[in-house]
C-alpha cells in the first residue's frame, strides 16, 4: 500500500496556515478526485502564537488519525519559527519551503527552498497573506496535484470577486516560480 | 389503559392500581386532571356552615386552598367532601363568623 | 377584569397532596384560574411538583410539566420556542417555583430566560425557606427566621435583608415584575392578569405562607399574607417598563408582632432583634421610596 | 443529487442538522463543540435552517430547554463537550426518563483537573448509564450520517429515547475531509416531519391536558425505569433497520452496531470505538503484511452495549479461525478499576468469551497521540498475552507513557 503524502504548514496565528493546509485538502478532494484529510495543530488559537497544519493527500481512503511524524513537504511561512519549534517531522526527503529574502543556510533535514514569499505577497496581492502563494510554489515545485485542480480550488474558497483574482494572480506566478524551481533541482516532483 | 382521561378536569375519577406492565403508560405522563384518591383522610375538623347569617360573599370560595369550597348557583358555599383538608381558612376569613370548624363527619349545612 | 368577585368557576388544581392552609397552592389556583385552560405550566422540584403529579394523580388540569430544579426559566423558555416554532400564540407559559428555585438554585437559568425576552410568566411562591426538604435555609429566608440548617433563627454577618428578587428582576429591564400576597388577593389578581399579557417576560414574586414551616396555625395563611403588607416588611411593588409604583404606601406601618407573634420560627426574637428588624424595614422602604421617585425621572 | 464536499467532523454535523431541520436549537460554546454552534448560528440567520435558535446561559439550560421544546412537539438539537456533558449531567437522566426524543451532539474532550481541552473520551463514557443512546463516529461522513439516523431512532414511538453522537475532540472535529452532502429533500424523503404528530406520546395537548416528566413512588417508579430499560434495549433492533434503510438510500454506512475490519480471520483483535478506529485499520494492513493474524472490532454504539453482535463477530460461525487474544483500547479510565469499554466488553464476553484473554489498552487521554507505532505495541502485546504470567495480570496498560515519563508505564510497585 502507499503511504498518503504528507504536508506540514508552519505560521503563525493569523497568517493562514491553516486555511491553506484546508484549501490544499479540499483542491485534492473536490477537483482532484483524490482523498484527503486537513488539520490544524489541536488546540486554542492564539494570534501570533506558532501554528501548524497538515494536509494529507492519497488516491484511496485515508484512515491513519495520527500525528504526522514525517513530512514530504513543509511549508514555512515565518522563517524564525525554525529556531523556536520542533521540527521532528522533517527528514533528509522533505522538501522544505521557507519564506525568507535572505540565502537559506539551515542546519536542518531536507532539502531547502527559499522564497522571498511575503515580498512577492505585496506586490501581487497588495497584502502579506502568502498562503495561496506558497501553495503555488509547492504545486508547481512538487506537482502533488493538477495547478488548475487548485485553482479550483482557490474559486471554490475566495467566490468570484476581486479577492478571487488576486489571490489566482498570486497562485499562478508563484506556480511558475515553483516550475522554476523543480527545473533547477528535478528530483523535487512528488 | 389507565390513562383514560376523566370527563372533567380534577374530578375524581376512579383508579384501580395496574396488574399488567402495560397498563402504566410508556413514560411518565398521564392526562391532567386524572385524580385517584380522596384527601378526606387529611382532616379532623371541618367546616360547618351556618347559611342564615351567609352574605353570599364568596371569600370562602376565594380562599379555600384546596377548591373544596363550591358556590351554588345562588352563592351559597357547599363543601366538597373529598378534598376539604380542614385547614380552616375559610372559617377564619369569613367576615360573617358563618363558618365554624366542627367535627368531622358532622353535618356541614344543620 | 378578573377580581375576587367574579373569579372563573373552572378549577385546574385540585386534589392536590399540599398541606392543609398551604400559601403556595393559593397561589396555584388562583393563577391558574386566571389563565384558564390554554397554558402550559412548567413547575421545578419542589412543594408544588411533589404535591401535584404523583403518578397516577395528576392535580394540574392543564398541561404542566416538572423542570429541572434549577432549570425552571429554561424549560419555559424551551416551551415558549416551541410553540412559537409551531405557530401557537395564544397559550400563556407559566413557572411557579419556590423561593429556593428561584433565589438560590434557579437564578442563573431565569436571569438567561429574562435577557433572552422570552415570552413567559414566572410566578416565585416564596415561603422563605425549602420546604420540601423540610424548613432549611433559602436565599429569601429572613432575618431572624428559624430554618432547620439556622436553628437559632437566621442571622448572617450583617443584617442584610433576604435576597431582592423584585429589583434583580427590574435590573435586566424585562416589561413587568411586581410582589404580591396571598393576603390581597384582587391585586394579586390584577398582576397574573397584566403580567400575562406582557410581550416578553414577566416575573410575580408572591407572598406565600407555609403553616408547616413556619409554625403557625393552617388558618392563618391569608392573616399573614395581610399583616406581612401591613407591618411593611412585604412591600407591594410594580415594576412596568421602567416605572415602579407602589401599590401600598403606608405612612406608618403596624406593629411587627402583628405579624411575628404568630410564627414559631420568630420565637427567638428579642427586643433587640425586632429593633433591628424594624431598622432594616424603614431602611428598605427609604431606598424603595427612592427607587420610585428615580424611576419617575424626579 | 448529494455534492461533495470538504468539511470537519463539527461542519458535517452542522449540516446534517441543518438537513434534519429542528425547530429549536439551543447553543452554548465549548471548546472543540463551539463550531457546531457557530455553524447553526450562521445557517439560521442566512435563512438555510429555519429554527429557534436559542442563545442559552449554561449546558444545564441548554438541554433544559430543548427538553421543553420537545415537549410541545418539535424536533431540537443541542451540542456540549466534556465539562458542559457533565455540567448537563442531571438534564441527561431527565431527559431519557422522561423520553424525549432528543438528539445532542458531543465532542468528546478529556476532564478536568488537570484542565485539558483536547479529546478523550472519558466524558460520554461516564454517563453511560444516563439512558441516552451513545453512537460513536469515526469519520466526518460517518458523524454527518449518525445524526440523520439518531433523529429517525430517537423519535420511532418504540424508541423515544435520546441519542447521543460523540466525535473525537479535534481529532475528528476539527479534520476536513471528504464528505457526500445529502439534498434536503433526499433527507425529508427519509424523516419524519419536524413537527411531531398531535398523538405523538410524551408531548403536551392543548385539547387533552397532559402532565409530563412527572413524579412516582416506590409502586410505580421501577416500572417505568424497567420500561425505559427495555425501549433502550428494542432500540438495537431499530438502530439497524434504521442503517439499512439509510444504506437503501443514501448508498452509505455500516448497518450493525459493531463494524469488524479484517476481524473473521484474525487471531489477535483490537477493540475499540471513535477515530481511532482508522489508524488501527493502516496498522492492520502493515501487519498483516509481514504476515500477522490481527483484525479490529469497532464499537459503533455503546449503549444500547451490542452484546450479541460483538460475541457474533468474535465466536460466531462465520469466524474462520478462532480469536486467541482480545485487547480493548479507549481514551478512558475508571479510577481504581479498569477502562469503562474494556468492563462493558468483559462482562458481554461473560458467558460466551470465557478464557480467551482480554487487555485493557488505554491510550489518548487528554490529546495524547495515538501513533501507528503504539498501536503496533498493542497487538505485541496481545500476543505475548498468552504466555500465562501475562494472562492473569488484568491491569491498564498505559500506552505510550513511555514516550512521556523514562522510568516504567506501569503501575509502581
Amino acid at each position: 500500500m502507499s503511504r498518503p503524502h504528507e504536508t506540514v504548514w508552519l505560521g503563525r496565528g493569523g497568517q493562514g496556515a491553516f486555511t491553506a493546509a484546508r484549501l490544499l485538502g479540499l483542491s485534492a478532494v473536490r477537483f482532484a478526485a483524490r482523498q484527503a484529510l486537513a488539520f490544524p495543530s489541536f488546540g486554542p488559537e492564539r494570534r501570533g502564537a506558532p501554528v501548524f497544519a497538515y494536509t494529507r493527500i492519497a488516491d484511496a481512503p485515508i484512515h491513519d488519525r495520527s500525528a504526522t511524524r514525517c513530512a514530504d513537504v513543509a511549508v514555512v511561512m515565518d522563517a524564525s519559527l525554525l529556531s523556536s519549534v520542533s521540527t521532528s517531522f522533517l527528514t533528509p526527503r522533505t522538501l522544505l519551503i521557507v519564506d525568507t529574502d535572505a540565502p537559506l543556510t539551515l542546519a536542518l533535514p531536507g532539502r531547502h527552498y527559499g522564497v522571498p514569499a511575503k515580498r512577492l505577497a505585496r506586490e501581487w496581492l497588495g497584502s502579506e497573506h502568502t498562503n495561496t502563494l506558497l501553495l503555488g510554489v509547492l504545486i508547481g515545485l512538487t506537482g502533488l496535484l493538477p495547478a488548475e485542480a487548485v485553482a479550483d480550488g482557490i474559486r471554490a474558497e475566495f467566490g468570484q470577486g476581486s479577492r478571487a483574482a488576486r489571490n489566482l494572480d498570486a497562485f499562478w506566478h508563484a506556480h511558475d516560480l515553483g516550475l522554476k524551481l523543480r527545473d533547477a533541482d528535478p528530483s523535487a516532483a512528488a | 389503559m389507565t390513562d383514560t382521561p376523566p370527563d372533567q378536569p380534577c374530578q375524581l375519577a376512579p383508579f384501580a392500581r395496574s396488574r399488567q406492565i402495560d397498563d402504566w403508560p410508556p413514560s411518565p405522563q398521564r392526562n391532567s386532571g386524572a385524580l385517584a384518591t380522596s384527601n378526606r383522610g387529611w382532616r379532623i375538623r371541618w367546616p360547618v356552615l351556618d347559611l342564615a347569617t351567609c352574605s353570599r360573599c364568596g371569600l370562602c370560595f376565594l380562599y379555600c386552598p384546596d377548591a373544596a369550597i363550591l358556590l351554588s348557583q345562588e352563592g351559597y358555599p357547599t363543601v366538597a367532601d373529598d378534598w376539604c383538608k380542614g385547614c380552616g381558612l375559610c372559617a377564619a376569613e369569613c367576615p360573617k363568623d358563618s363558618i365554624r370548624m366542627g367535627e368531622d363527619g358532622e353535618d356541614t349545612q344543620p | 377584569m378578573i377580581t375576587i368577585k367574579n373569579l372563573p368557576e373552572p378549577e385546574y388544581f385540585v386534589g392536590h397532596k399540599a398541606c392543609g392552609g398551604c400559601g403556595g397552592s393559593l397561589v396555584v389556583r388562583w393563577t391558574l384560574k386566571v389563565l384558564g385552560e390554554r397554558c402550559i405550566a412548567v413547575i421545578p422540584a419542589g412543594c408544588m411538583s411533589a404535591v401535584g403529579f404523583i403518578y397516577p394523580q395528576m392535580a394540574l388540569g392543564v398541561n404542566a410539566m416538572i423542570a429541572p430544579f434549577a432549570a425552571t426559566g429554561a424549560v419555559l423558555s424551551g416551551v415558549a420556542r416551541g410553540l412559537k416554532a409551531r405557530g401557537i400564540e395564544d397559550v400563556t407559559v407559566v413557572g411557579f417555583a419556590g423561593d429556593g428555585a428561584t433565589a438560590d438554585i434557579g437564578l442563573q437559568a431565569l436571569s438567561g430566560a429574562f435577557d433572552r425576552r422570552e415570552r413567559m410568566l414566572y410566578i416565585c411562591y416564596d415561603n422563605e425557606a425549602y420546604m420540601n426538604t423540610g424548613i432549611q435555609k433559602s436565599g429569601a429566608t429572613p432575618f431572624g427566621a428559624r430554618t432547620t440548617t439556622s436553628p437559632g433563627g437566621y442571622r448572617p454577618e450583617t443584617d442584610a435583608p433576604k435576597k431582592d428578587l423584585i429589583r434583580i428582576a427590574a435590573a435586566h429591564g424585562i416589561p413587568y415584575a411586581a410582589t404580591a400576597s396571598v393576603g390581597y388577593a384582587n391585586d394579586f389578581l390584577k398582576k397574573v392578569q397584566k403580567a400575562a399579557q406582557v410581550e416578553g417576560p414577566s416575573f410575580l414574586h408572591v407572598f406565600a405562607p407555609c403553616p408547616t414551616g413556619w409554625g403557625c396555625d393552617a388558618d392563618s395563611t391569608v392573616r399573614l399574607g395581610k399583616s406581612v403588607v401591613d407591618t411593611g416588611l412585604w412591600p407591594l411593588v410594580e415594576w412596568e417598563n421602567g416605572a415602579v409604583r407602589l401599590n401600598r404606601n403606608p405612612a406608618r406601618f403596624a406593629p411587627l408582632e402583628t405579624y411575628t407573634g404568630e410564627q414559631a420560627r420568630f420565637r427567638r426574637l428579642t427586643a433587640a432583634d425586632l429593633a433591628d428588624l424594624e431598622a432594616t424595614r424603614d431602611r428598605q422602604w427609604r431606598a424603595l421610596r427612592a427607587w420610585v421617585r428615580e424611576s419617575a425621572g424626579m | 443529487m448529494s455534492q461533495l464536499a470538504f468539511l470537519s467532523g463539527n461542519e458535517a454535523v452542522a449540516e446534517a442538522v441543518r438537513l434534519c431541520r429542528p425547530k429549536v436549537v439551543a447553543a452554548y460554546p465549548i471548546t472543540p463543540q463551539t463550531v457546531v454552534v457557530e455553524a447553526l448560528a450562521g445557517m439560521v440567520e442566512s435563512g438555510r435552517l429555519e429554527s429557534e435558535f436559542v442563545h442559552v446561559e449554561s449546558e444545564h439550560s441548554a438541554l433544559a430547554l430543548v427538553m421543553g421544546a420537545a415537549a410541545t412537539g418539535v424536533r431540537t438539537f443541542t451540542a456540549t463537550s466534556s465539562q458542559g456533558l457533565l455540567y448537563m449531567a442531571e438534564c441527561l437522566y431527565y431527559a431519557s426518563g422522561g423520553r424525549f426524543p432528543l438528539v445532542m451532539m458531543n465532542a468528546n474532550r478529556a476532564l478536568a483537573l488537570p484542565w485539558n481541552i483536547y479529546g478523550d473520551q472519558s466524558d460520554s463514557l461516564a454517563l453511560i448509564s444516563a439512558g441516552w443512546i451513545q453512537a460513536y463516529a469515526e469519520t466526518a461522513q460517518e458523524s454527518l450520517d449518525m445524526i440523520i439516523q439518531a433523529y429517525a431512532v430517537a423519535e420511532d414511538p418504540a424508541v423515544r429515547t435520546p441519542v447521543l453522537v460523540n466525535l473525537d475532540g479535534f481529532v475528528l472535529t476539527h479534520t476536513y475531509e471528504a464528505v457526500s452532502l445529502p439534498e434536503p429533500s433526499e433527507v425529508d424523503d427519509f424523516l419524519p416531519p419536524p413537527v411531531f404528530p398531535d398523538d405523538y406520546p410524551g408531548t403536551f395537548d392543548l385539547a387533552r391536558p397532559q402532565s409530563l416528566a412527572i413524579t412516582a413512588g416506590p409502586g410505580d417508579y421501577a416500572v417505568f425505569k424497567a420500561r425505559q430499560h427495555w425501549a433502550m434495549c428494542q432500540a438495537a433492533k431499530h438502530i439497524r433497520t434504521t442503517a439499512h434503510a439509510f444504506r437503501a438510500a443514501f448508498g452509505r454506512g455500516c448497518t450493525g452496531l459493531v463494524e469488524g475490519y479484517r476481524s473473521e480471520d484474525a487471531e489477535f483483535i483490537l477493540i475499540t470505538l471513535g477515530s481511532t478506529a482508522g489508524t488501527v485499520r493502516v496498522v492492520i494492513d502493515e501487519l498483516r503484511a509481514s504476515g500477522q493474524s490481527v483484525g479490529l472490532i469497532r464499537l459503533r454504539y455503546l449503549r444500547p452495549f451490542p452484546t450479541d453482535e460483538l460475541n457474533d463477530a468474535l465466536f460466531g460461525a462465520e469466524r474462520t479461525v478462532a480469536v486467541r487474544a482480545l485487547g480493548v483500547l479507549e481514551k478512558d479510565i475508571s479510577f481504581g478499576h479498569q477502562g469503562s469499554v474494556a468492563l462493558e466488553v468483559k462482562a458481554a464476553l461473560y458467558d460466551r468469551g470465557a478464557g480467551v484473554p482480554v487487555r485493557n489498552f488505554v491510550a489518548g487521554l487528554g490529546g495524547q497521540d495515538v501513533s501507528r507505532a503504539h498501536l503496533a505495541d498493542c497487538f505485541t502485546e496481545l500476543a505475548a498475552t498468552l504466555d500465562t504470567a501475562a494472562r492473569v495480570a488484568s491491569g491498564v496498560r498505559f500506552v505510550g507513557l513511555k514516550d512521556l515519563v523514562d522510568d516504567h508505564d506501569q503501575e509502581p510497585a
